[in-house]
């Protein structure tokens, strides 16, 4: 285990190293002088230049890239052009917020659209074509609703006519319960918009596995119908699952973008919009550069969590 | 199922090897209830938007303060916002931008894998490769942060909200593509048509791109829904289309300040939202069972 | 106003002290004081500075903690609607830092929140020489630094107005400096100041705000590039966590001269998006939300949810600036074919209703305010007319504003659609706050707007107009020179005579309307949300609120 | 008849006892997008205990499918439409839910052809074989393990308390089989179905596989069913043999009357095409002309009138019935019925 871990993670090195150099070009990309786009066009002299140093973009290209990939292997991603803090620092008060977020509507998103899927695909395979119809046409619509115009109607009905949830203010891990009420609304939604993808894929793939021969071999043997469901068809739709997971959050870091700033959470999305509107680069580059790293992560624990859920996936 | 009586038929193997062909033509496109329904909806909603600007109906932009909030009524069908414009048309011209938006990232992302993807597919080792490496960086982003990030860089707009939204379906579009081009090339008609020393880019044209264009149309008018939500989600952030030229994302984000007062500001272009990319969904749900029957669950 | 005419006087202005004031009534302190009756005892007089017809919702009215049962935790949650860049007091820029700022220093006078005139506060009393170029000010003795950064005497007075003045520091406020000469500490305890050229507003300059706060040169040196997030001031709160883009946490200042609050914190909450903030304060997460908007149906949701709504009107106007260094612009019959295209006033009836069309660059409650301008008010026949005559048919511009989360405000967009139908084209450029600070303090962008909170007209007037104030060190974004205002302006400084100094500050408001480098807009409010029980929060002429005197009644 | 499937020939328990099992009218139906499809049609016969029927049949002559209706695995867009299948005073066909669960792998058992598939891959044996013992029998997981090793010994898997821990794929096709055989007959059924279970398997595995059926069903006293297309694996392992065309039952008898006097056509072409050498039989039988029958469009008459060498007039307007031609012999043929003697035409065979 440990070496093959070894092994995958040495092939990440050149996907690592690719995306710090995308997120170096980011600010090279922008059209005509970078330090002039954010300091204004009639910036000159020495506020120019120093503009220029703190960008990064001073001097030859190759000693920026240098700087650069120097710098971020060192954990310095540079000083947000507005507040003077360490981006570092930035990312990482942000990074709790983010991951706890993200993890929980990932799990609850599972917990949501896995039985819809299972469901949807066991009705199909009892010949009740109406329900999966209804399973799937459902999660279809509930996928195409904006996500945020459902956040806005979710404050406006939960929050402000019930008012059973908060949507403002620091979160305070100390305290589980407002933990829990504060993060329920923003991760609802995040779960929301995964249902419909996930519960496709475990349609399918059930709907397949439903099909296999060990699932008439567990049926011929007398287990229950829910067994055979989940136990039988749904472990062994495991690696497509596992395959969605690792995409969803993909989406799921584009939803918590929009989300964060939605319900005011303080994490990497709400730094993230604040710096683009800003134009505050270095922060902008340290969002998305660890947002990618976080994805590439994702993407190699799915590869790890396929040898757990499939003994026939080999490590290699 | 393995069961039925329709497998049971399909005994011969002459019959399974025909059946798993990638379809052939125009038949993907037709016969299919799913298809036709996303279809049936679509059309009418594209048509409506194209002539919108020659219909009897107020200018998307122009104010009327004395007709501020209006509920949909036999003069506004869809009401009017604060500023005293008429919702329907602004609907209608939002979704003129959005379909725009829709399917000019999808056209793109498409083409860009069409064009890329069979070049990777079938120029070989040290193309593919690079092809490939590029294609493995850009899916190393999750998508949206590829679009915000674009847009971070060349500012919010029309052009740059379509090409950040292609920049990131692109990838998976070249990586579809490549896997369809390299799946054909081993395939013996085009061994054979190789041998009777036919051009490559007859080849491209009579057997790859003609095989492969159906499972690439279920894919772009899935990217075509997906661009309509993701330039939605930008508009919603203010890196999206600059007002006040509507989409209906815009007309949604709009819409918020008075979501008590006049619900159908941002709930109508939202519901045609949905409309959208439902049909669009259903469309590509309709091709790919066509391509793939067993997807349908029989 | 009288101020001038006690100067004159010679007198010698006795500040409330700090057992006066320990009561809390900060905000009436000054009342008490000697001569001061007519300035602050009748506060109706200065609110209502706008046409009459200013709505006059509820302001908290100021209650005597005595009189009412207090809460138990007097701790408070207040919502920040955009996190400050900085706190350095010389360099900050924004509402959201200033209204922070203003409770963690203090300077040498006050602004009184009511009339925007100078009150005591660091300098308990003061002696103007008879020409006005010489400042003398005795100080409090018992005024300590937060962060046991020691006793507060002369020598910072001296340190903190070289700072704003030192051009390495390239502070945006060392031009409302530009006429001092010198600062000496005469003692521990008194300070005087000389000036350039006579000055009868030098009491503003040295006020609580921008370049008169007074700060620590032991903090600054500690703390380096960081004390823009690690503010040590003399103000009756202290800084003592900030949580970067998610809140920071106001704690009372046990060593403050006039005493301890009775606050004893303030958190503030970041809610940048206003529907989340009213959201937030209707569900009773945040006791008062900072500037919720004038958008009139929120205004009548959050009335109805029974929440106070405090408030300042016309305490400033926002203008428009035209940039002439962008083509067309540098024409002047195009400026005034834009003002007399668009409907001011009816686009804020329907979309701002708490805000009046503006025809000066002072708010009308100032003394120096002039009526005597030209009034641009809708007629797009004398605009069509104006650009016939520059022999111009259409021509398009960009507007460079600001969008909360992709909405530009309505009232623009009705702008830009009344203007289309006399053929001028506004394009909205859309920024974000930061970045529209930024670029309007660079001078780039053809036209956009400003709202400048200021209670001394000549901050405004030499602000805008004066040419050392150009940017991107000032704030004259239009490239204002007009030599004839600039001497207009600096013989008004030193006019001892305020009917002669009356005259003369109208002159240049009618040489600026005439020539309209900067169009005045609107004269708005700047409205807050606050539970009942949250007693004494007043906004001032600066759109801030000194929570000194605030305090929590009993409530369930 | 060749001499090596006359030798191996078991003998029958007999008739006259109690029937352990009963079916009559078994039909199934499938709903396609052609139409209508009778894989199961009219199908009846009785099961005496310790009994070994086998069913033999083209692919898609119904033999899978009335195998598995048994049980009621036949799954949508199949459907049991009329019949009944007593078995111990329990009608089969009509258990429902908990009591249909209660038969499942207990009572009546099946065995399946793949067993490279039939096996969940992701989980280990121990989970797979416990888990029936565990439900039928109340075992705690100690003693259903206990069990399981039993089991898993008597069918001759090597070192069982290492491999219990295996998953299938680290099995070999044959230990595959062993562990479904074991699970099969762990809970000691009265019934046991094997469909096809040494189709996949190589040849010297199959005999192995067969004869620890044998074995294993004869220990137990079990009936079996056991479906297969190969007749020499008919001969070596069955009392009795049913023959189903088209979904129907055409032939059924003891194995030495139908080896030896087949009385439908069909039959006959299925013995001719034995090799004349014990050895692979080929899926599909070349030897008799034409292909099978198209279930959604069965002709009237006969259903095996077009591939017929002795089809005449009435047989492709008549359905044949089963009439009885022997002690205990069936057959459905308007031919041979009128015309006893096949003899006749067993004679260009030999």
């Amino acid at each position: 285990m440990t070496a093959y871990l070894i092994k995958r993670g040495g092939a990440v090195v050149p996907t690592v190293l690719g995306i710090v150099t995308v997120v170096f070009l980011m600010v090279r990309l922008i059209p005509g002088d970078p330090a002039a786009a954010v300091g204004g066009e009639t910036l000159s002299g020495e506020a120019l230049e120093l503009l220029r140093e703190r960008l990064g973009t001073n001097g030859p290209l190759l000693e920026q890239y240098w700087n650069y990939v120097s710098s971020v292997a060192q954990f310095d991603l540079g000083r947000s052009l507005h507040t003077g803090l360490p981006v570092t620092t930035m990312v990482m008060d942000a990074l709790p917020v983010t991951v706890v977020v993200g993890l929980s509507s990932l799990v609850l998103g599972m917990i949501i659209s896995v039985p819809i899927g299972a469901f949807a695909a066991y009705a199909r395979s009892r010949g009740n074509v109406g329900a999966d119809s209804a399973l799937t046409t459902g999660a279809m619509i509930i996928d195409t609703i904006p996500g945020f115009w459902l956040a806005l109607i979710f404050i406006l009905f939960f929050s402000i006519q019930l008012g059973w949830f908060p949507v403002s203010g620091p979160i305070d891990w100390g305290d589980p319960v407002h933990v829990v009420k504060r993060l329920a609304l923003p991760v609802s939604i995040l779960s929301i918009g995964q249902v419909a993808s996930v519960a496709r894929i475990t349609r399918t793939a059930v709907l397949e596995s439903l099909n296999d021969d060990y699932v008439r071999t567990a049926r011929a043997l007398g287990t229950p119908e829910l067994q055979v469901l989940f136990r039988h068809a749904l472990r062994n739709s495991a690696l497509p699952l596992v395959t969605i997971t690792g995409l969803s959050v993909g989406r799921l870091i584009g939803g918590t973008v929009i989300t964060e700033s939605i319900f005011s959470l303080p994490g990497m999305g709400t730094v993230l919009i604040k710096a683009i509107a800003g134009r505050d680069y270095p922060v902008i580059q340290g969002v998305i550069l660890l947002f990618a790293l976080m994805f590439v992560i994702v993407n190699v624990l799915t590869d790890v969590v396929y040898t757990r859920v499939d003994p026939r996936v080999r490590l290699s | 199922m393995q069961y039925s009586g329709a497998q049971a038929a399909a005994g011969n193997p002459a019959a399974r090897t025909t059946a798993r062909l990638p379809f052939r033509g125009m038949k993907a496109f037709v016969g299919n209830r799913n298809n036709l329904l996303g279809l049936i909806i679509l059309s009418p909603i594209v048509l409506l938007a194209a002539v919108a600007p020659w219909l009897p109906i107020p200018d998307p932009l122009a104010p009327d303060i004395r007709a501020s909030l209006v509920g949909p009524s036999l003069e506004h069908p869809f009401g009017t916002d604060k500023l005293g414009r008429d919702i329907f048309s602004r609907t209608l011209s939002g979704l003129k931008v959005s379909l725009t938006v829709g399917f000019a990232a999808a056209t793109i992302a498409l083409t860009v894998g069409m064009v890329l993807g069979t070049i990777a597919g079938f120029m070989g080792k040290t193309v593919d490769m690079a092809v490939s490496a590029v294609v493995d960086l850009f899916l190393a982003f999750p998508s949206l942060l590829l679009a915000i990030g674009f847009i971070a860089v060349f500012g919010p707009g029309m052009w740059q909200v379509i090409l950040a939204i292609s920049l990131s379906d692109a990838p998976r579009a070249v990586r579809l593509q490549r896997s369809l081009a390299l799946s054909l090339k081993s395939r013996t008609y085009i061994d054979a048509a190789r041998m009777a020393s036919a051009p490559t880019w007859w080849l491209l044209m009579k057997h790859v791109i003609p095989n492969t264009i159906a499972p690439m149309l279920v894919v772009a008018s899935i990217y075509a829904a997906n661009a309509i939500l993701a330039e939605a989600a930008l508009s919603f952030l203010g890196l999206g289309l600059v007002p006040p030229e509507p989409s209906l994302g815009n007309l949604v984000s709009e819409g918020r300040e008075y979501l008590r007062e006049a619900w159908w500001i941002s709930t109508l272009p939202g519901v045609f939202i949905v409309i959208v990319s439902i049909s669009l969904h259903l469309f590509s749900d309709g091709i790919r069972e066509n391509l793939d029957p067993r997807a349908a669950g029989h | 106003m009288t101020n001038f005419r006690r100067m004159q006087r010679r007198t010698i202005l006795k500040g409330a002290g700090a057992a006066a004031v320990a009561g809390g009534l900060g905000a009436l302190s000054v009342s008490c004081g000697s001569d001061d009756d007519d300035a602050a005892a009748d506060p109706t007089a200065t609110t209502d500075a706008g046409d009459g017809a200013v709505p006059t919702t509820a302001v908290s009215p100021t209650v005597d903690p005595n009189a009412i049962q207090l809460a138990d935790e007097q701790k408070l949650l207040v919502r920040q609607y955009n996190e400050p860049v900085g706190l350095d007091p010389h360099t900050l820029f924004r509402i959201e830092a200033e209204n922070i700022a203003t409770n963690v220093y203090a300077a040498l006078t006050a602004y009184d929140p009511l009339t925007g005139n100078p009150i005591p506060d660091l300098a308990t009393e003061w002696e103007i020489s008879p020409d006005a170029t010489e400042y003398t000010f005795k100080l409090v003795d018992n005024a300590t630094w937060h962060q046991d950064f020691g006793p507060f005497t002369a020598a910072d007075v001296v340190y903190s107005f070289n700072r704003v003045l030192d051009s390495a520091l390239g502070s945006v406020y060392a031009p409302e400096l530009n006429n001092m000469q010198s600062v000496e500490a005469l003692d521990d305890y008194t300070v005087k100041f000389v000036l350039k050229s006579p000055d009868v507003n030098f009491l503003y300059q040295v006020g609580n705000y921008h370049q008169g706060q007074i700060v620590k040169k032991e903090a600054v040196e500690k703390y380096g590039a960081d004390y823009a997030r690690n503010p040590v001031g003399l103000g009756p709160f202290e800084m003592t966590e900030w949580q970067a883009n998610s809140y920071m946490v106001l704690k009372r200042h046990e060593g403050y001269h006039k005493g301890p609050a009775t606050l004893e914190e303030i958190r503030f909450n970041l809610i940048q998006e206003v529907n989340a903030a009213e959201a937030a304060i209707i569900n009773g997460e945040v006791d008062v939300a900072m500037s919720i908007g004038t958008v009139p149906e929120r205004i009548k949701r959050l009335t109805e949810a029974g929440l106070d709504l405090p408030q300042v009107s016309g305490a400033s106007n926002s203008v428009w600036m035209f940039n002439p260094e962008f083509g067309q612009l540098s024409d002047p019959r195009l400026r005034k074919a834009i003002a007399y295209g668009m409907d001011i006033k009816s686009s804020l009836e329907q979309f701002n209703p708490s805000a009046r069309q503006a025809f000066s660059i002072l708010p009308q409650y100032m003394e120096m305010y002039s009526d005597a301008v030209t009034k641009y008010t809708y007629d797009p026949q004398k605009a069509k007319a104006l650009m016939a005559e520059a022999g111009i048919e259409s021509f398009s511009y960009k507007q460079m504003t600001t969008a909360a989360q992709g909405s530009v405000s309505d009232d623009i967009l009705y702008q830009q659609a009344l203007l289309k139908d006399i053929g001028i084209n506004m394009e909205l450029d859309i920024v974000e706050n930061t970045v529209y600070n930024s670029r309007r303090t660079a001078g780039d962008f053809e036209v956009s707007n400003r709202l400048y909170p200021a209670v001394n007209p000549d901050t405004l007037l030499f602000g805008y107009l004066h040419p050392d104030n150009l940017p991107p060190k000032g704030f004259n974004s239009a490239r204002y020179n007009n030599p004839e205002v600039v001497s207009t302006l600096e013989a008004a400084r030193g006019e001892l005579d305020l009917e002669k100094r009356k005259e003369l500050y109208a002159k240049v408001q009618q040489i600026v309307s005439d020539e309209l480098p900067y169009l005045p807009y609107s004269s708005g409010a700047t409205i807050w949300a606050a539970y009942p029980y949250v007693k004494n929060v007043v906004v001032d002429k600066l759109s801030a609120v000194n929570w000194y005197p605030v305090v929590i009644e009993a409530h369930s | 008849m060749t001499s090596s499937a006359t030798l191996a020939r078991p003998a029958s328990p007999g008739y006259g006892v109690e029937p352990l099992l009963s079916v009559r009218d078994l039909s199934v139906e499938f709903e396609t997008k052609r139409g209508t499809v009778k894989a199961v049609d009219n199908v009846s016969f009785d099961l005496a205990p310790g009994e070994r029927l086998a069913i033999v049949g083209e692919s898609g002559s119904g033999k899978s499918v009335m195998s598995m209706s048994l049980l009621q695995l036949v799954t949508y867009p199949g459907k049991i439409v009329s019949g009944s299948a007593m078995l111990e005073g329990q009608d089969l066909l009509a258990l429902q839910g908990r009591e249909l669960r209660a038969i499942r792998g207990s009572k009546v058992t099946m065995i399946f052809q793949d067993p490279m598939t039939s096996l969940n891959p992701v989980l280990r044996v121990i989970d797979q074989i416990t888990a029936p013992l565990k439900r039928h029998l109340g075992l705690s997981q100690h003693a259903a393990e206990q069990k399981a090793l039993e089991a898993l010994r008597r069918v001759g898997i090597p070192d069982p308390e290492r491999n219990i821990r295996a998953f299938p794929h680290e099995l070999s096709g044959g230990m595959r089989q062993r562990v479904l055989i074991a699970m099969a007959v762990a809970c000691e059924p009265r019934l046991l179905i094997a469909d096809e279970p040494t189709t996949a398997l190589d040849v010297t595995i199959q005999a192995q596989i067969i004869e620890l059926l044998k074995e294993q069903a004869a220990a137990l006293n079990s009936a079996v069913i056991f479906v297969t297309h190969d007749m020499g694996v008919v001969a070596r392992f069955a009392h009795r043999v049913g023959v189903m065309y088209g979904g129907r039952l055409v032939e059924i008898g003891p194995v030495e009357e139908i080896f030896e006097n087949p009385q439908h056509p069909y039959t006959r072409g299925l013995l001719a095409s034995i090799p004349t050498v014990g050895g692979e039989m080929p899926e599909r039988l070349a030897q008799i002309d034409g292909t099978p029958p198209d279930l959604a469009r069965l002709p009237e008459g006969c259903s095996f009138a077009p591939r017929c060498d002795l089809v005449q007039g009435r047989c492709r307007q008549v359905r044949p019935e089963l009439t009885r031609r022997g002690t205990n012999h069936e057959a459905a043929c308007l031919v041979t019925e009128t015309e006893p003697g096949g003899a006749q035409w067993r004679q260009p065979n030999h």
